[in-house]
């Protein structure tokens, strides 16, 4: 038997499925458990990670994509990512995320083409404080709050993957109370 | 004829070029940056040659490099596509001086059309009709936009006079933001096309954008081959366009194709070329400009009239007549095309960079698909975001929406984001379906729309839960995804290796 | 309008016949063998049910299985493809009898028209010109055979009257051949239709082989769809067609488009049929058959005018009126069609089986593949060795053989021979290029090529040996290949691990 | 360095092909050494098999599948099975295959639908023995000299493989000299 738990979406209820071989003529021929719901399900596979199901006579071709946790599936019109839950990883994995105010990401890989600050400067919330490009298409990174420049991280011209921390700010008490 | 022709560009427009030049017997070469040594239009050329540097600045817009590559490998011709050289009358200038046929318009009519305030002024006096605004020089000091900007009426659009595809681009709808906004559109200009000239337009509501293709030889023949409706943009880019327009009466047609000619015919066009047009409520036309170049979006006319314009820009480019009278031309059923671009419709439609790990195009009669991309694709931030379009065909408009929707249900991109979903939801729109479309209905939509814009957000369903069960299940006790271009994955890394969530119980 | 259609055959044509009715919104049911388990067109279907078996005869000519199939899953009607069932009343009655509509002509058209004898008697009788010949019943004694034989004079053609597709046809030289052929004629013509009995005709020398596209609807209209040109045939079955024929003026194409009229006004025809015809070199025609079925080469008239016929099919079979007048027909350009087989041209076309190691089929405008195979499909001995349809269109004929050509020198098969390199050698061909074919062409071009048929006799060049060498390197540095359907290759046994020859020095 | 040798069909000569690394910054650029001449080719993957030489500016696509010693390769416009030479093999491979003239053998895999003869018949040259279908084509398996059955491997209705012996045969001599 084979069991897998996946997660739809951050934040939804984890989902074991059970596949247990039906068929000792067909090597992929299962049924299928999730909750008390069980489905009798035949598998062609064209190729790794593609095939087909076949769920009562239905057919759902599919083709699906493993990176870490993360199991990109594609059936007819639809796309999910559905995250792989391991028990242990779920279990160690307490401590949440910081909500980043500190600081400013580039929402996407691009190039700096402007930098309207440096370090020590104050600025007010929704500042323009970075302009960048990626694809030809211009984008203002703007001041989430009121704040000082704590940190400069980028220059113009710079190319800078997706996520990489461009500033880092600090809020303007912080900035009173330290002046 | 030519032997030899050079296509100074990337991407599906690239291929699609090769797929014309080759049957026709001429060879076709492809150029490349260092990130698309491996790409999809270098395999499918005939020879090849590097541009060296990544940047589109340091690669596909140096016509230095590329003049220099048509004179080492012996080219005839080069051949623009769109984007990039196309519309730069100085390249244009620059292949006819090294003795290369440059396949698209003059130099000078891409200077007379590609400036956009020359062009209304021109066209205006041709008695063509054209939205009211005002055209500064290129050092106008701000203030001056301001005033004038008070004089047309907010809101008002700010435009890049040798822009095109929405780069440089604006609506402003306030004074206040007038001025930030008249600098920001002169440095996208200056950035995308070395000229940082704008100029100001009355900002027409909720227009339709219609425009005609047109096509003229060196003997003085000119025709129109219809109208492409390119209402649904987002971002001011087209994402989905058809022809015919659902909004165009046979008179309305009639009268659209003549005011086109009268562009072709005052500016003395040859080659292919497109002649934009806003349609407003009231079904009143204005001329928007002239694109000198084969549109993303001629395919569409292609599959209504069973003409490739590629074939046609050839011939024509080869001092040959038009093969084609305006009266033989006869458009056939309906087509539609959709971009199919890596981006996040959820957030703003941002691009998306990644590998490409699954790729399949859907395969039918009354489908074509554009491809730049294939399984092991490297999508970068160097390039446009379009990966590949697809162009569908069906006798009615219904039926070609229900063609388009069957053929995006089943192409699979996987490893990046993308926006079929959100196509897919734009085709079952009702407004859409209806035909009502205007070239702020996408964003309309967005910011009303609660749920995200991608259109995935429907419920993951069992399918969905089974088939990533499947998959999985056969990772883990399978060899391992098949090794990707560049991709140096040894047998025990690949993809599928970990699933260590899986218990054999 | 119909909600589930089960599709009552394999390979292409299952596949093509879903691509059309998935987009009208109908549920397209597959039916498939033991050996189709994995079959591309039960990927491509909706619902499938297994046949159980894997003859023809204990599956896809199971009529009894598949009606059953039809009740189960509650399909409204049964389309039946080319071949097996297309062309049995017994079975049109039985869909009908069991409340399926039987996407066809009614059981009594296929009846009249079904047996070559009766329908050549009919027709002849309503003016239309036939082929000398002879039939007598059943049983009747070879003797009598012998008689007639010498009558009309040798060399005489064999056919079954239940025929098609050349099964149990045979061309008589001498009488001495006479009673052997017409014993092996009856043999295969019962195991294939399940019917024995044979006729006489007077074997036309170098005819081309024409046929109308005709259509019928259940309210008296009938049209014609224009002609395809099949004189390109080995083993007498078409490898390839094309649309328009080249020997065709306008005004012979007028005088057989009114006799394939003629011919379905005469039945009382619905539905999509063919008029074949022969034409011999005086440019005389006569009627050959009625087919009544889509027909394999379809898609030819699909491109030139147009049209899905498959879907048309369907809404005739609706009891909807055809939608299109005779006058509205107008094709344009010209397309052609090769049938990609499994086999051996060197071996006189031998069937071939194995696995498709690889597949990619070309892709661009104006190439269509209908294809049933894919990467890792078995082709068995079970079925037909056609693999797949490559369709090509141009503006003209020779824009066709070119854009044809450049498609067949991009598809890629291997695992086992096909017939590509050897369609390749046909359109390069002169007499081909000429439009001067005739159904014995390939047959006697074969006996007068000295270094085999195959087309593949171009000596090896560096290319190919570098490609090889490079392969080969890959793959023994390499994981092995993507494991496919069915084959369970382990990690260590795939086809790059033996790579024993090579030496890292 | 890599080396590899093939030969383009049966009978003809083998060609020794050598690949050596040209550029350290390119995994795939080699120089092609056969007998004396050398080529300059570089080599991009789209797969196990697949992808394109770019020899001299030129662009030649290919995809290529290996079986036992025969590689499948394709390049536009042309398919071509080459036998790759193993020394050690080659050396071994001393001894002929002798032309069968005893024997039958199915041509390609199908169906027996008919056998004209029985262990002991003696028959003429050209004589049909064996009937047999494939994909629907009948086919007349002949004698190849007169002659007697000398065993029968087949029945009627027996699906057989490619290359099968159907029918022993003995000469008419030795069916003499027997008797």
């Amino acid at each position: 038997m084979w069991r897998v738990t996946l997660r739809s979406e951050p934040g939804a209820e984890p989902v074991e499925i059970e596949l247990e071989r039906t068929d000792a003529a067909h090597a992929e021929a299962f049924s299928a458990r999730r909750g008390n719901e069980h489905l009798e399900i035949e598998v062609e596979r064209t190729g790794p990670g593609s095939g087909w199901l076949r769920v009562r006579g239905r057919i759902v071709p599919f083709h699906a994509v493993r990176r870490g946790n993360v199991v990109e599936v594609w059936t007819p019109g639809q796309t999910h990512a559905l995250e792989v839950v391991d028990r242990q990883a779920r279990r160690a994995r307490a401590g949440g995320e910081t909500t980043a105010t500190d600081r400013v990401t580039a929402p996407m890989p691009g190039t700096i083409t402007k930098v309207n600050v440096s370090v020590g400067d104050t600025f007010a919330a929704h500042a323009p404080l970075i302009i960048m490009e990626s694809m030809k298409m211009e984008m203002t990174l703007s001041a989430p709050h009121a704040g000082r420049i704590k940190e400069l991280r980028c220059g113009v011209g710079e190319l800078v993957p997706m996520g990489q921390i461009l500033v880092k700010l600090a809020p303007l008490e912080e900035t009173n109370a330290a002046s | 004829m030519f032997n030899k022709i050079l296509i100074a560009n990337r991407g599906e427009i690239a291929v699609r070029i090769a797929r014309t030049l080759q049957p026709m017997g001429i060879c076709a070469v492809a150029v490349y940056s260092d990130a698309d040594r491996a790409a999809v239009h270098v395999g499918s050329s005939d020879e090849a040659y590097p541009l060296e540097g990544n940047s589109a600045a340091d690669t596909y817009l140096r016509g230095d490099k590329i003049i220099d590559i048509a004179k080492r490998c012996g080219a005839d011709a080069i051949h623009p596509g769109y984007g990039f050289l196309a519309e730069n009358p100085t390249f244009a200038q620059a292949c006819k001086d090294a003795g290369f046929v440059f396949i698209g318009p003059k130099p000078e009519v891409m200077r007379r059309t590609g400036n956009k305030v020359e062009a209304k002024r021109t066209l205006s006096a041709a008695g063509v009709p054209v939205v009211p605004g005002w055209s500064g020089g290129s050092n106008e000091p701000a203030a001056r936009f301001a005033n004038e900007a008070k004089r047309i009426g907010f809101p008002v659009l700010i435009k890049a006079a040798a822009g095109g595809g929405g780069k440089g681009m604006r609506v402003v709808e306030r004074e206040a933001e007038l001025i930030p906004s008249i600098e920001a559109a002169r440095r996208e200009a200056a950035a995308a096309f070395g000229d940082g000239q704008v100029f100001l337009e009355k900002y027409v509501a909720r227009p339709r954008h219609v425009e005609f293709q047109i096509f003229g030889d060196e003997h003085g023949n000119v025709v129109h081959l219809f109208e492409r409706e390119c209402s649904l943009q987002r971002r001011h880019q087209k994402i989905i366009e058809e022809a015919p327009s659902p909004a165009l009466t046979p008179e309305l047609r009639q009268r659209m194709g003549e005011a086109a000619l009268r562009v072709a015919r005052a500016v003395g066009y040859t080659n292919a070329g497109t002649v934009e047009f806003l349609v407003d409520a009231s079904s009143e036309f204005y001329f928007l400009e002239v694109n000198t170049r084969l549109q993303v979006e001629h395919p569409i006319t292609e599959m209504t009239l069973q003409q490739d314009l590629v074939r046609t820009q050839v011939l024509v480019a080869d001092g040959q007549r038009l093969p084609f009278s305006q009266e033989e031309l006869r458009p056939r059923g309906h087509a539609i095309e959709c971009r199919i671009c890596a981006e996040d419709a959820d957030r703003n439609f941002m691009p998306a960079t990644g590998t490409i790990e699954r790729y399949v195009p859907p395969m039918g009669p009354n489908v074509r698909v554009d491809s730049g991309v294939a399984e092991g694709s490297q999508v970068s931030v160097y390039y446009d975001s379009m990966l590949a379009k697809l162009i569908c065909w069906g006798q009615t408009r219904e039926e070609a929406i229900a063609q388009t929707i069957w053929a995006l249900d089943r192409l699979v991109i996987l490893g990046l984001k993308t926006n079929i979903a959100y196509l897919r939801s734009l085709l079952t729109d009702a407004a859409v379906l209806r035909g009502e479309m205007h070239t702020q209905y996408v964003a309309q939509r967005s910011a009303s729309t609660i749920a995200g814009a991608s259109g995935d957000s429907a419920r993951v369903g069992d399918d969905v839960l089974m088939a990533a069960a499947v998959a999985m299940k056969d990772g883990a006790g399978r060899s391992g995804v098949a090794p990707r271009s560049g991709e140096k994955a040894t047998r025990d890394s690949g993809p599928w290796r970990a699933a260590s969530a899986w218990r054999n119980t």
